[in-house]
């Protein structure tokens, strides 16, 4: 029997699932996963490799930023997955240091109640939603700061469109989860919100709505990756494998998301594929204007 | 200034009694001793007094108003009394200056008076070297003297105090004693004080309560309290002293004094009667005579600084106490005269 | 013969606990220091410079200073208050008041600013009622550094009461009583005898909570981050969350900031005490007690409105939403649903071994720091003035620097195997547990050498000329006498540790999840109603405990079950 | 049983001395008391022995055994002494039995012994009944008996004692300094007894050291003391006495007696010497006579319990007390003769 280590950011249950299908799969193989938000789980993975130890042999983590920075520092071993075929460039590194398994876009989402129809980003800023609007910190939260690189990337918007927020009194949460409970909870009737969380809250019953902006919407693409330092590479090579197969995506639509494999189909409450226009984005180069993306909007937002 | 009075107070703790249907009544202005064996209740009636135990039956009264009954308890911060602990009960967190000082602050006593009165408090304590210290850093002496003055630095009406003098030598004691007397004359403060000692209260009291077990066994003046106590047991408490046992009559009874003769007829006899009254002789009024008087035996003789105590066994085979300046062999006889005795109440307990 | 083995014990005991204080907090804070000094041949790039010349680290460290101050603060007016009134006056149902008083360290701070952000925000029941709520997206004052400081303060309140209660039951009558023959008003006696003579006990307590409150990240989190507030704990975290590969450095070198804030302040406080040092003479009479007479029922009204806002509104939140399917539900009749509860106890597998490993962890750390800190205290109270604070300044820095950076410490120095034995902790419960031990030494320290410090010397010189050696006094007259503050200093661990998040968060691996990860985890991906399922099993659960505790109270001291009188 | 000596002793507190060159060598199973005035080191002279305080120089020797000196000091608790603190130090958490019981169970002394020493020692400090009480339920007095009875209760080689009786009465006094005295009999253990009660001291000790200011003033057995003290100070604080000064001459000089017929011709004279020896005279050595003798005016006349305390005024205007039986009228002319008298030093301080 042989064991793989997951360092996964994916919400439990999910986790629970993608492994119970796994192991399922490869009844030869055992993994021991350890989930964590993907912060926390990335000071984890530093920490580990700064006393020189490589406790996973897979990352499956929230964005391709973060692996790029890992790919940059030599600790990821490329793969070339047969299974890269079915996949968009764009989804997947080109030597093969990682994979986007599925499609998490970030959108709008509104209370029931709430007197406004949200229906692309610049309406935001418009006096109706004044001091109405929240959304997740860049500061806090990688996805976040993904979107802030892809809306300030995209012509029609900019820094200028992150000022107006400011100016219409948005207000920054940590993370989405707390966009959620403000949002279903009435504090605050519009957020900035990843999609599948509104969507299958949603689904439950919440009073929520969820809207893809006509301007298009960032992504972060849930990338899979091998460790360089992993003693079993042969058993990574498997997981890998496994979630870009059918069978693996088929799971990720079950599960609510949008599969990266474009054959896969949307998960109910979608828009059909097409529909949903994704905003260009650069992982290296989001990587390289971290920081200053980062004081920028500290200095418009504060903190 | 009024009158203090104790009417029927009873106090018991877990159901054991403390003090038992004591009656007290103190004049104002008066320097009243509470006086008894450990235990016997001293701190537990002062405690009532100052307020801090309620009674369990009985009432106490100053001047006309109610301190303390059934139904009413004023909180000992508004009876305005002084008061001395048994324990000192210094605050730890100030120094000795700060805690003379207290009592005048609450008091809102204006600065400049405020600095003579502790100055004058603490030269009357012996302790102005010592003001800045903490009371930790005195010996136990200087703690009972922290105490005293930070009872008398206000003046109040009425002035309690356990045992002020218990850790202190016999000197500074004298000092205190005449501190006591002066500010007491001074003021005219009602002082209440608890003590064991008896020539302490002898010398300062005008009245003595003597307790035993939570009760009151006389109320008296020092004098008539050493010369006329009420039992055997007080006789012995307060003062040195012999008890013969003599038959009674008419002259020899209960609260009576009886003369020479009488008392020298029965010790001339060779046996004691098995029943009679009990008659205190103090030591004083036995003196010793070459060849006067009735005879007897010297059994024991102990220095006592100053003088000897002479144990001396009479032909009635009962035994006398008696004071001598130098010292006797054990076993000369010699002869005794008695000059007066008084007759004691049988003790009940 | 006599000497040598009286003296080998002292010495035994003290090699072996100050070996184990410098494993416990020296380790990681070296480890940590060693990381914020690394790459010093960068010059003015390095980490540790960088962070220094950034501008806005130091306005995270006016913000932390002043929200952990102002939250000490309100810890201190409200702990001690409680401490007070429940502690020495004849208040009615005092059991059940410090038994309330405890809780509301159970729920996460998180949900208290959620429940008082909806019930003072425009979807709120009552003010809707009413008509009064403020219209939707109005601005919301929680969200403030007062804010900040008020949540902080009442969380850590009962870290105050605790530290105090446990002084003021033996405070002795007669200083009392002395104070109100000369006359003190009962406003008086506060202010010139009880708050000075329990003044350790309210430095102690005050430390305690500034310390938490400098550390702590969830408040700020939850209300700073909206209104673009931050302290050190929060910028720790923004670092974190960048991509960069400098994040240990850099969120050492804020550490390190931190840790240095503490050992001023610590030194400060020891400074303060140490000139006003004073213990009590005699212990042997009555503890203090007061009548509260016609202020007994406003009284009552008070603590009531109080224990209502910090436990009942959070605690009926937490229950409400975890009743309803699906977030934003209205609670009706028909919406009403135990799935949350069902689909927790089905999902037996992480939440019973998280109960467990939580309920288990907590209660050996709260049973072995109450085994350590007893001679520890002894042992530091018998040290110079001088090196007595700097040690129990040095056993402060790991509480006080976020959980998350302590744990980073611990993955430093232990993801290998350890030498020599060549064990792996990494991974397990144990390398929690030890994290526990040195993060939270300090709490349970503290009440204990306050309660040290005003200990009669006579009565432990009394059991010396006894011939009782070092360990049979501390077992026989010391443990008895401070018994009451040893079992605060285990409580207050055992309260603050089962619901441990930011330590276990980094630590934790699978099968070794813990109560507080857990719930985060769920809360995290989304799974709210969960997460509230499970934080209401846990005061339940703990509650309960501590009601059976009360069973014990007759075997143990008087005063050790802080709600048994 | 071995020799304590102690060797130029000082102690200071803060830079303040507390004892200073203090030479004590106390004999095996000696009873030895340390007298002198509130703050004098006594308690610290105690502590010191005791281990509780290091000396600051100087050396303590237990027989061959150095137990404190510069670099040595012996913990408290390997002496094996026994003591009784001036503030009791009572255990608060053990029961009354408990307290006494502890020493015991240290010494794993076995079960029978055990209930037999402790219903022993309550019996000595008559606390039977009060056995199961806390030591917050008792009063003053048995507080600071129950701490005697855990002092005793092992039978340690050296007991220290600090006022162990301060807050007793004078009858429960009397048994317990009896007890001491058999107890002292019995196990031969050497005793050192602080008190500031000179007749205390006087009757229990063998030997006597009197502290004042830290300082030794005299080493002697409680008659010497009495009759021969060395300063004024001495005389003045070990008993009640007058001081006339007298011309200096070969017989009248400082550690001589002096006769009667040298005061009486000083004492007739119409004047004092300005500078001279002071000679004590103890009020037990003055005689009041209807005619013979010097003659002498009462100016004073108190009464002691007992006795009255009467101040004579002489033609050389010194003044001299005295004792009687009866009391006198102020102003009364009578006359005096003075058996005999005791040059002092002079004190220096
Ligand atoms: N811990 C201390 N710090 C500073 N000074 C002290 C300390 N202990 C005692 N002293 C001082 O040393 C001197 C001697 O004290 P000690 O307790 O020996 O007196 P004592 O003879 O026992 O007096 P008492 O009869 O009043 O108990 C006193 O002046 C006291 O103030
Ligand atoms: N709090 C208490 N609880 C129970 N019993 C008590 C309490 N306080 C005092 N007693 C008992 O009441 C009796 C009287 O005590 P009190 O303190 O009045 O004695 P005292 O006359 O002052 O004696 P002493 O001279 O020894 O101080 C004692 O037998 C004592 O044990
Ligand atoms: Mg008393
Ligand atoms: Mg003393």
């Amino acid at each position: 029997q042989e064991t793989l280590t997951l360092y996964t950011s994916q919400p439990n249950t999910d986790a629970q699932q993608t492994v119970d299908a796994f192991e399922k799969a490869n009844p030869d193989i055992d993994v021991e996963w350890v989930r964590d938000g993907t912060t926390k789980l990335m000071t984890k993975l530093r920490a580990e490799l700064a006393s020189g130890v490589v406790k996973p042999d897979v990352l499956l983590i929230a964005d391709s930023v973060t692996m790029e920075s890992l790919a940059a520092d030599n600790y990821l071993y490329a793969y070339q997955s047969p299974a890269r075929e079915a996949y968009a460039d764009s989804l997947y590194h080109p030597e093969g240091y990682y994979y986007g398994t599925k499609i998490i876009t970030t959108g709008i989402v509104r209370h029931k109640r709430a007197p406004e129809t949200p229906k692309s980003w610049a309406d935001l800023t418009k006096p109706e939603y004044k001091g109405q609007l929240v959304m997740p910190s860049p500061l806090y939260s990688g996805a976040a700061l993904i979107h802030l690189a892809t809306l300030t990337d995209a012509p029609e918007l900019g820094w200028n469109y992150y000022e107006q927020l400011q100016a219409n009194g948005a207000m920054a949460q940590g993370g989405n989860g707390g966009v959620l409970k403000a949002v279903t909870s009435g504090s605050k009737p519009y957020g900035m919100i990843v999609d599948f969380l509104a969507i299958r809250e949603a689904a439950k019953g919440s009073p929520i709505e969820f809207t893809f902006p006509t301007e298009g919407v960032s992504m972060v693409t849930e990338p899979v990756a091998i460790m360089e330092g992993s003693k079993n590479k042969a058993a990574a090579q498997r997981f890998v494998d496994f979630l870009l197969s059918k069978d693996g995506q088929a799971l990720v639509l079950e599960q609510g998301y949008l599969p990266a494999r474009e054959d896969a189909g949307v998960p109910a409450g979608f828009p059909q594929r097409d529909a949903i226009k994704l905003l260009p984005f650069d992982a290296a180069g989001t990587l390289k204007s971290t920081d200053e993306n980062k004081s920028r909007f500290s200095d418009i937002f504060g903190g | 200034m009024a009158l203090l009075t104790l009417n029927q107070i009873n106090k018991s703790f877990n159901g054991q009694n403390a003090v038992s249907d004591l009656n007290l009544s103190i004049e104002p202005g008066a320097f009243v001793a509470l006086l008894g064996p450990s235990g016997c209740g001293k701190s537990t009636t002062l405690r009532m007094l100052a307020g801090f135990e309620k009674v369990s039956s009985g009432s106490i009264f100053h001047g006309g108003r109610c301190l303390s009954n059934a139904t009413t308890h004023v909180a000992p911060e508004n009876r305005d009394f002084g008061m001395v602990f048994q324990s000192y009960a210094l605050w730890p967190h100030m120094s000795v200056m700060e805690n003379i000082a207290y009592p005048l602050t609450i008091k809102r006593v204006d600065r400049a008076t405020k600095q003579k009165r502790i100055q004058e408090a603490l030269a009357i304590v012996q302790l102005e070297p010592y003001a800045d210290r903490s009371p930790a850093e005195l010996s136990g002496g200087q703690r009972q003297r922290v105490a005293l003055a930070r009872s008398l630095v206000t003046e109040p009406e009425v002035i309690l105090l356990d045992e002020p003098l218990a850790n202190l030598d016999r000197h500074l004691r004298a000092t205190m004693e005449e501190t006591f007397r002066t500010f007491h004359k001074r003021t005219g403060a009602t002082m209440v004080y608890v003590t064991h000692d008896q020539s302490e209260a002898m010398s300062l009291a005008d009245q003595i309560a003597v307790l035993k077990n939570g009760q009151l066994i006389q109320w008296a003046s020092p004098q008539s309290l050493y010369q006329q106590p009420r039992t055997a047991w007080l006789a012995d408490f307060i003062g040195r002293g012999s008890v013969i046992r003599m038959q009674p009559s008419d002259e020899v009874q209960p609260g009576r004094k009886v003369e020479q003769s009488l008392i020298h007829q029965q010790l001339v006899l060779p046996h004691t009667p098995s029943q009679g009254v009990d008659v205190l002789i103090r030591p004083q009024s036995v003196c010793l005579h070459p060849s006067l008087g009735i005879s007897a035996k010297v059994t024991q003789c102990i220095y006592r600084g100053g003088h000897f105590d002479v144990e001396l066994s009479l032909p009635s085979s009962q035994t006398l106490l008696a004071y001598h300046d130098t010292p006797l062999a054990v076993g000369e006889t010699l002869f005794a005269t008695v000059q007066e005795g008084w007759s004691l109440e049988p003790d009940h307990d | 013969m006599l000497t040598a083995s009286s003296d080998n014990q002292l010495r035994w005991l003290s090699i072996t606990l100050f070996g184990l204080v410098v494993a416990l907090s020296l380790l990681p804070c070296l480890r940590l220091l060693s990381e914020a000094l690394s790459h010093w041949d960068r010059g003015l790039d390095a980490p540790l410079l960088s962070i220094l010349q950034n501008p806005r680290t130091w306005v995270a460290l006016q913000n932390s200073l002043y929200t952990s101050g102002l939250g000490t603060l309100i810890s201190v007016v409200l702990g001690s208050g409680f401490a007070f009134v429940l502690t020495l006056t004849n208040i009615r149902y005092r059991a059940l008041w410090i038994f309330c008083f405890m809780l509301p360290m159970m729920i996460p701070p998180q949900v208290t600013a959620l429940s008082w952000l909806q019930l003072f925000g425009p979807a709120s029941p009552i003010l809707n009622t009413l008509g009064i709520a403020p219209a939707l997206g109005s601005p919301q004052p929680m969200y403030s550094a007062e804010g900040i400081a008020l949540l902080l303060g009442i969380q850590h309140a009962p870290l105050v009461f605790l530290a105090l209660r446990s002084q003021l039951i033996c405070l002795p009558k007669d200083l009392i009583e002395a104070a109100q023959l000369s006359g003190a008003s009962q406003w008086r006696l506060w202010i010139d005898m009880i708050v000075p003579l329990s003044r350790n006990a309210i430095f102690a307590g005050a430390a305690i909570a500034f310390v938490s409150a400098l550390g702590n990240f969830g408040i700020p989190a939850m209300l700073g981050i909206p209104a673009g507030y931050s302290v050190l704990p929060t910028l720790i975290y923004q670092q974190m969350a960048g991509f960069g590969n400098d994040v240990l450095s850099e969120v050492a070198s804020l550490s390190m900031l931190i840790a240095f804030l503490v050992l001023i302040g610590m030194l400060l406080q020891q400074w303060i005490q140490q000139r006003s040092s004073y213990s009590l003479i005699g212990h042997s009479a009555q503890p203090a007690s007061f009548r509260l007479g016609k202020w007994r029922i406003p009284t009552q009204i008070l603590l009531c409105a109080v224990l209502c806002l910090i436990l009942i509104a959070p605690l009926a939140a937490l229950m409400i939403s975890s009743v309803v399917p699906a977030l934003g539900v209205p609670l009706t009749a028909d919406t009403f649903t135990f799935a949350a509860y069902n689909e927790m106890v089905n999902n037996q597998g992480s939440t019973a071994r998280a109960f467990t490993n939580s309920l288990l962890l907590a209660s050996l750390a709260a049973l072995l720091l109450m085994i350590i800190t007893l001679p520890l205290g002894y042992r530091l109270m018998r040290l110079s003035l001088k090196a007595r604070a700097v040690i129990a300044s040095l056993i402060e820095v790991p509480y006080a620097i976020p959980g998350i950076v302590l744990a980073i410490a611990f993955i430093l120095l232990f993801s290998r195997p350890i030498p020599i034995i060549n064990v792996t902790l990494y991974g397990t419960l144990t390398l929690i547990f030890l994290a526990y031990l040195s993060c939270f030494l300090s709490v349970c320290l503290k009440p204990v050498m306050s309660a040290l410090s005003q200990l009669d010397p006579a009565l432990e010189e009394a059991a010396q000329i006894a011939g009782a050696t070092p360990i049979q006094r501390l077992i026989n007259i010391v443990l008895p006498l401070i018994s009451p503050a040893v079992f605060a200093g285990g409580l207050l661990v055992f309260l603050i540790a089962v619901n441990e998040l930011t330590v276990s968060a980094l630590l934790w691996s699978a099968g070794n999840e813990t109560l507080g990860v857990l719930i985060f985890n769920l809360d995290e991906s989304g799974d709210s109603i969960l997460a509230s399922a499970i934080s209401v099993l846990v005061v339940v659960l703990v509650a309960s405990l501590m009601a059976l505790l009360s069973l014990l109270a007759p075997r143990l001291p008087k005063g050790v079950i802080p709600w048994h009188c």
